[in-house]
């Protein structure tokens, strides 16, 4: 066991050894909680400003760049400006759900990044049966906190967004959960360090078995990521709080503390969902290589995440919005058959087990790419490619 | 009192909760909101069996509470769609105005 | 494994939870407090069921209930908003419908409390439910109903799908741009 | 041979992979479709010969493997291959080739014909998986989607209004005799707990399972054998076009040529004849040579009412498909008596040589229609004698075998075994006589379409300029005839070949009775050519005056016979108008219960009152308001219950729910 990559482990173990027996699990799960609510608060604050300032660049603009060093504590002025300002509540909302909402928003994120793991036996809280099922089940719950939020504002807007949210949320759920099942069935257990230590087997000599390494690995990936990134509100589907539309969407009434709630909360959103990516498809804490072992295990979790991250940015900042329509169909015309598909593209691998490897990609690769390739063509059919009569 | 009681009763209690809401709310679906109540009420009763029971078969009782669930799910799906549909011909949800057979 | 008293705190919490909560969601008002108050009472059954062990049920539970049906009623309840009308009156005969429950509740509770300690003995093994071996069950001895549970589901995904379709005559649907968006999911297309 | 009945599944699984792999090819590539079915099925074919002759060196063989299982239930199909079995493979194979080849030129010109070589070819592996199937499920289901391919295909060209009729007409009159097959299927299942028919003696068709249905009893006194094939024939006759249920059949010739040939001649229209045959020991059990089981008894009577009523109709028919098709209806009939008194060696023999003779002849149709562009009324035909040499010759060579044109046509020695066997068949002498008259009959019509259509000049503008087709429907129609002819060399009495193929164990006919028999039938055959050439001999002179001869001679008679003896009308007029009236009545009754109730009241009421009227004559008038009124409280109150909420209903429910609660546990602890 080396040390930097087990620190922090041998650190809160060092600490609990302090405490009495009997209250040592108490403090065991204290010191678990307490990491989690500042790590990934911390890094919601780091993403804010890399976002703005990346976002800058891709629109050829400065960004951030007064407070602190280039810009980058523009985070803590965001924070206090937040903390500080006037907490407002409609008169017509729905008091006591109004002032529900945010905390709905944010507790379940925060609960699904306690069963991620974030390195080899970093891991707050430990499901052998049902971690899997567990992350699902919390992810649920924030589509009532938006309900709650857009609902109680009594707002147009509010609802409309709110409205959106669900119908959205919804409906990419079924393809999030679709690639997810695929990744338990090869598997065989719901436990997320079962699924990571699946996929540590050694390839080649040198490459481990990520799950994105398989066809149904990386078509699951693809279409984990797009509806992770719907489940995220993100851009290019961040409809429910289109500003240019609904103003903030369900929570155009929220202000102050509340608002940096709801943001805040997106965010953790963001970052479980895209953990769980990492998790289920990129190898979760191992590395690509077996020669680069040495490298710290939670290391190579948020290193992936922070890559995972940058992309989204970056999509962010050059995808343009989709319209109600297109969301919808894109999920039930789209994403949904192909990760139905995907799930006997899943099956056969794991049947083809004996199979020499070139003949078990091939019968994947054609499952899955002549339905795509039909609709691409079904699409391209229905939407000839967009002639700019002027523009050009 | 033994557990098994505790939550037979709790069972009990939630079943009637969800009967009271079916039988008196006028709005179709706060009446659905009472008949889930009570199907949970039932699964829960499918759990309790399982747990404290003498068990002849280990699984039974989850397995029950899964397809149960599983068709409860399909329930308020069509369910709803059909609140939603007569809404939209008749502009009410209230139980008493839709006895008509004709459309 | 210390044995754990009857009716300990947390199980008192828990059903505290689940009674308020079912009271609360078909005696409100505000049908949207109904809704939340459904899914209030539903996760303290689903906590219920953790408590005893059904972690598996307890998750499925709450994905289902919370995630999808609780969401889809206040999202109906939503979308049937204009019905409202003010000088209607709230409940059907309440007090037949609260005495015959009342009743059947007595007739059950007396019913439990005079049987059970005959007919419940305390299990020797306490059961425990591995997710493998509920898998294991469902594809091979219970095959044929989860086919059927499948079909069912499908046909109810479809059926929902082609009432909540507007009627051509009633009200013409708002025309999109390119036909058939959203069809899937009713809720998609706000009025 | 092991091997062989293990990978049987391979016969129905070319086509089906030919019908699959042509609904995803674009609809311009309708050649390779066509391409690929006639490939697919000639495949099937050769696989079929060698399975048919590796039945003729061996035995029967079967194999059994597990479906799925749930619970303590486990579901096992099987493939079968005896030589029941064995022969239909190879007659629907070569057939169907032939067909298929003359559909690639029949259909060419139709931008759908991908479509339409999908559905022949699921057609085809639905029908191969119904012959070889080894469980009555597994058959019931090849069953249906044979059903549906004909559906399909009836209402191929689904534009034209009678064609997408007659293709509802045909599946929901089938569908009525496969709901009696279905529940024949179940409470086969439950008697006997299985549904396969050989599992190494636990099958429903061995002795063990035999003799435990035999000798019990239904409620009403029916053998419960009896009561089960029954059910089955139910589905037969839908199936087989048998006379309650024939009405699809006709009707069923607006689908194109080939499809008629294919599957409303030659192979699904005769499936009926082979579940019969299939299900035969189930079928004759309790019965013996002097009291044949009841079952048989019926079959005999129904087939031989069929076979004479659709000879009949096809007198008086001038469309040339439809005469066809009640000849067919006509020999379906002949098949079942055959099936019936014979066993199902004789049956089924008539049904291998029908199948190739009628396939012939609708081919023929078919190349008569495709050179007269379309046309179909033989009144507007004629001297296609000429115009279509080869056609003729070979519709000729049809035509012989199925009037039963002595020593050369094995129509003859088929039809000529099903009349021996009536003619010894103890219950009645009346098959037999219907039979011999059945067979004159058909030799007549026979003479009738030929002169019409090939004699004489041509009275139409379509048929003054008919040409012969390409050599792709020409010579499937050689390969026919030839068979036709062929197959005569196996089925004579005194070599029957294939008789004794079928089924090793039945008793040589004796042959001083062969002769008079086969006179016989000649002589009918003799009648009817003779008939019908002498009455149409003037063809051209009397149709100058716009009527058949035969018209013109019994002229009500004929119309009766043209009008398919009203069938269509009568079950119009009956069955559909009760179902309208019961449907009228029943909405009646739902809007109105509560009225229904109030007058039911009332009239009680009013009787009473008329009682105390006749009691107390001082107290009338009072007595009787108060009487209506209580009849109107009375009925107030009842309407009260069906007033459509649903809440109400609910609270009594709950009640009752909550007396039997309290009930139980009251027992349960007293």
């Amino acid at each position: 066991m080396d040390a930097p990559d087990q620190i922090f482990v041998l650190l809160k173990h060092a600490v609990v050894s302090w405490f009495p027996t009997p209250v040592q699990p108490w403090i065991s799960a204290v010191l678990s909680i307490g990491a989690i609510l500042a790590v990934y608060p911390m890094i919601f604050a780091l993403t804010t400003v890399i976002e703005r300032k990346a976002l800058g660049r891709i629109q050829n603009r400065p960004g951030p760049n007064r407070v602190g060093p280039a810009g980058f504590l523009q985070f803590a002025a965001d924070g206090i400006k937040s903390l500080t300002k006037e907490d407002i509540v409609p008169r017509a909302a729905d008091s006591v759900v109004h002032f529900l909402a945010p905390l709905v928003v944010v507790v379940p994120p925060l609960l699904a990044l306690a069963v991620l793991p974030v390195g080899r036996n970093m891991v707050a809280l430990d499901l052998p049966e049902t971690g899997l099922l567990f992350f699902l089940m919390v992810g649920t719950a924030v589509e009532l906190g938006v309900f709650m939020a857009g609902w109680s504002s009594h707002n147009k807007y509010s609802l409309l967004g709110a409205m959106r949210a669900i119908a959205q949320l919804l409906s990419y759920e079924l393809p999030l959960l679709l690639s997810t099942v695929s990744v338990v069935m090869l598997t065989g257990s719901l436990s997320l360090n079962a699924i990571i230590g699946h996929q540590s087997e050694v390839h080649a000599g040198v490459l481990l078995g990520w799950n994105v390494f398989t066809p149904w690995g990386a078509a699951g990936a693809v279409l984990f990521f797009i509806a992770a990134l719907a489940e995220a509100n993100r851009s290019p589907f961040d409809l429910p709080e289109a500003e240019s539309e609904i103003v903030a969407g369900y929570f155009t009434e929220y202000s102050g503390f509340k608002f940096a709630l709801f943001f805040l909360g997106e965010y953790l959103g963001l970052f479980a969902v895209s953990g769980l990516g990492i998790t289920l498809f990129l190898g979760g804490w191992l590395p690509p290589l077996t020669v680069l072992s040495w490298v710290p295990s939670w290391l190579w979790f948020f290193g992936k995440l922070a890559v995972l991250m940058g992309i989204f940015i970056w999509l962010r900042g050059t995808l343009p919005r989709l319209r109600m329509d297109q969301l919808m169909r894109f999920a039930w015309q789209f994403l949904l058959p192909m990760s139905l598909i995907n799930l006997l593209v899943a099956a056969l691998w794991q049947y083809s087990t004996p199979w020499p490897h070139l003949l078990r990609w091939l019968p994947a690769a054609i499952l899955f790419g002549i339905p795509y390739l039909l609709y691409h063509r079904a699409f391209l059919r229905q939407h000839p490619p967009r002639t700019y009569r002027y523009a050009s | 009192m033994s557990a098994a009681t505790l939550h037979l009763l709790l069972a009990a209690a939630m079943f009637c909760i969800g009967l009271a809401g079916a039988l008196c709310r006028r709005n179709a679906i706060l009446v659905l909101i009472g008949i889930e109540l009570m199907l949970n009420a039932a699964n829960l009763n499918f759990l309790t069996f399982w747990k404290y029971g003498p068990q002849p078969q280990p699984l039974d009782g989850p397995v029950f509470v899964l397809f149960s669930v599983a068709i409860a799910a399909a329930e308020a799906a069509v369910g709803l769609a059909l609140i939603i549909a007569i809404h939209r011909r008749y502009r009410t949800t209230q139980l008493e105005e839709i006895s008509r057979l004709r459309g | 494994m210390p044995p754990e008293p009857v009716l300990s705190l947390a199980f008192a919490i828990v059903a505290g939870l689940v009674l308020g909560g079912s009271v609360a969601a078909v005696s409100c008002r505000n049908r949207v407090h109904a809704g939340l108050f459904l899914a209030v009472a539903l996760v303290g059954l689903a906590l219920v069921f953790l408590r005893m062990g059904a972690e598996f049920l307890g998750f499925i539970q709450i994905l289902v209930y919370v995630g999808a049906v609780a969401v889809l009623i206040v999202f109906a309840i939503l979308l049937t908003r204009g019905s409202d009308s003010a000088h209607e009156r709230r409940s059907n005969a309440p007090g037949i419908g609260i005495g015959l429950a009342v009743l059947l509740w007595g007739v059950l509770a007396w019913g439990i409390l005079h049987r059970s300690p005959g007919a419940i003995a305390t299990p020797s093994p306490p059961p425990s439910m591995a997710v493998r071996d509920l898998g294991e069950r469902l594809l091979r001895e219970e095959l044929l109903p989860l086919q059927t549970v499948g079909l069912l589901l499908t046909a109810a995904l479809i059926g929902a799908a082609l009432i909540a379709l507007p009627e051509p005559g009633i009200s013409p649907r708002p025309s999109g741009s390119h036909g058939s968006a959203g069809t899937e999911t009713p809720p998609s297309s706000p009025t | 041979m092991e091997n062989l009945a293990k990978n049987l599944w391979v016969i129905p699984l070319l086509p089906l992979l030919a019908a699959t792999v042509g609904t995803f090819l674009p609809r311009r590539l309708h050649r390779v479709t066509a391409g690929l079915s006639v490939a697919a099925l000639a495949t099937a074919a050769i696989l079929a010969a060698a399975a048919f002759l590796s039945v003729v060196r061996g035995g029967a063989l079967y194999s059994n493997v597990p479906w799925f299982e749930t619970g303590t239930l486990s579901v096992r199909v099987g493939w079968i291959l005896d030589p029941l079995s064995a022969a239909m493979l190879l007659m629907i194979t070569v057939v169907g080739t032939l067909i298929f080849i003359f559909s690639t030129g029949y259909m060419a010109e139709d931008p759908d014909s991908g479509r339409f070589f999908c559905f022949l070819s699921l057609f085809a592996a639905a029908m191969l998986g119904l012959i070889l199937s080894n469980s009555l499920l597994l058959l019931f289901i090849c069953w249906e989607l044979v059903g549906l391919a004909s559906y399909l295909l009836i209402g191929f060209w689904y534009s034209r209004p009678p064609a997408a009729d007659a293709a509802r007409k045909a599946f929901l009159t089938t569908r009525i005799g496969d709901l009696g097959f279905l529940v024949g299927l179940i409470w086969l299942y439950s008697e006997s707990g299985t549904v396969l028919f050989y599992d190494q003696g636990a099958g429903c068709l061995e002795p063990a399972a035999l003799s435990g249905i035999a000798g019990r009893a239904t409620a009403g006194g029916l053998a419960l054998g009896t009561a089960i094939s029954l059910l089955l024939f139910c589905g037969a006759v839908g199936k087989s076009g048998q006379l309650p249920l024939h009405v699809w059949l006709p009707d069923a010739m607006e689908g194109p040529t080939p499809v008629s040939a294919l599957i409303h001649a030659a192979t699904m229209v005769a499936a009926g004849v082979f579940l019969m045959a299939r299900m035969f020991p189930l079928v004759a059990l309790g019965g013996s040579a002097e009291l044949p089981a009841p079952a048989l008894v019926v079959m005999a009577w129904t087939g031989a009412l069929t076979a004479l009523f659709g000879a009949l109709t096809a007198v008086a028919q001038t469309d040339i498909k439809r005469i066809l098709a009640y000849s067919t209806i006509s020999q379906l009939g002949f098949m079942m008596m055959g099936l019936a008194t014979g066993g199902p060696a004789v049956g089924m023999v008539h049904l291998l040589t029908h199948a190739f003779f009628k396939a012939l002849l609708f081919l023929g149709a078919g190349s008569v229609i495709h050179g007269c562009h379309g046309e179909q009324d033989i009144r507007h035909l004629g001297g296609l004698r000429r115009r279509m040499p080869l056609t003729f010759a070979t519709y000729a060579v049809g035509m012989m075998a199925l009037s039963g044109v002595p020593v050369f046509f094995s129509g003859f020695w088929s039809k000529d075994a099903i009349l021996h066997s009536l003619s010894h068949w103890a219950p009645s002498r009346v098959p037999f006589l219907l039979g011999v008259l059945t067979a004159a009959v058909t030799a007549f019509y026979m003479t009738r379409q030929m002169i019409y259509v090939f004699a004489g000049t041509s009275r139409g503008p379509d048929s003054a300029h008919a040409h012969e087709g390409s050599p792709v429907l020409t010579v499937p129609l050689g390969i026919l005839a030839g068979a036709s002819i062929a197959l005569s060399a196996v089925t004579t009495p005194f070599r029957p070949w294939l008789e004794h193929f079928l089924s090793p164990a039945s008793t040589p006919s004796e042959s001083g009775s062969v002769w008079g028999i086969l006179i016989l039938s000649a002589l009918a055959c003799g009648a009817g050519l003779a008939a019908g050439g002498i009455l149409y001999r003037n063809l051209g002179v009397a149709l100058k005056t716009g009527r058949d001869p035969l018209e013109r001679w019994v002229p009500r008679m004929y119309t009766l016979m043209r009008d398919r003896f009203r069938f269509d009308e009568f079950y119009r007029a009956t069955l559909v108008k009760w179902v309208g009236a019961a449907a009228w009545i029943s909405a009646a009754l739902d809007q109105s219960l509560g009225s229904v109730f109030r007058d039911l009241a009332s009239f009680a009421a009013s009787a009473g009152s008329w009682l105390s009227r006749t009691v107390d004559q001082g107290v009338l008038n009072a007595s009787f308001d108060d009487g209506c009124q209580a009849a109107r409280d009375a009925g107030g109150l009842l309407s009260r219950t069906h007033d459509g909420q649903p809440q109400r209903s609910l609270r009594i429910l709950i009640a009752g729910v909550i007396a039997l609660a309290a009930g139980l546990l009251f027992l349960a602890t007293s």
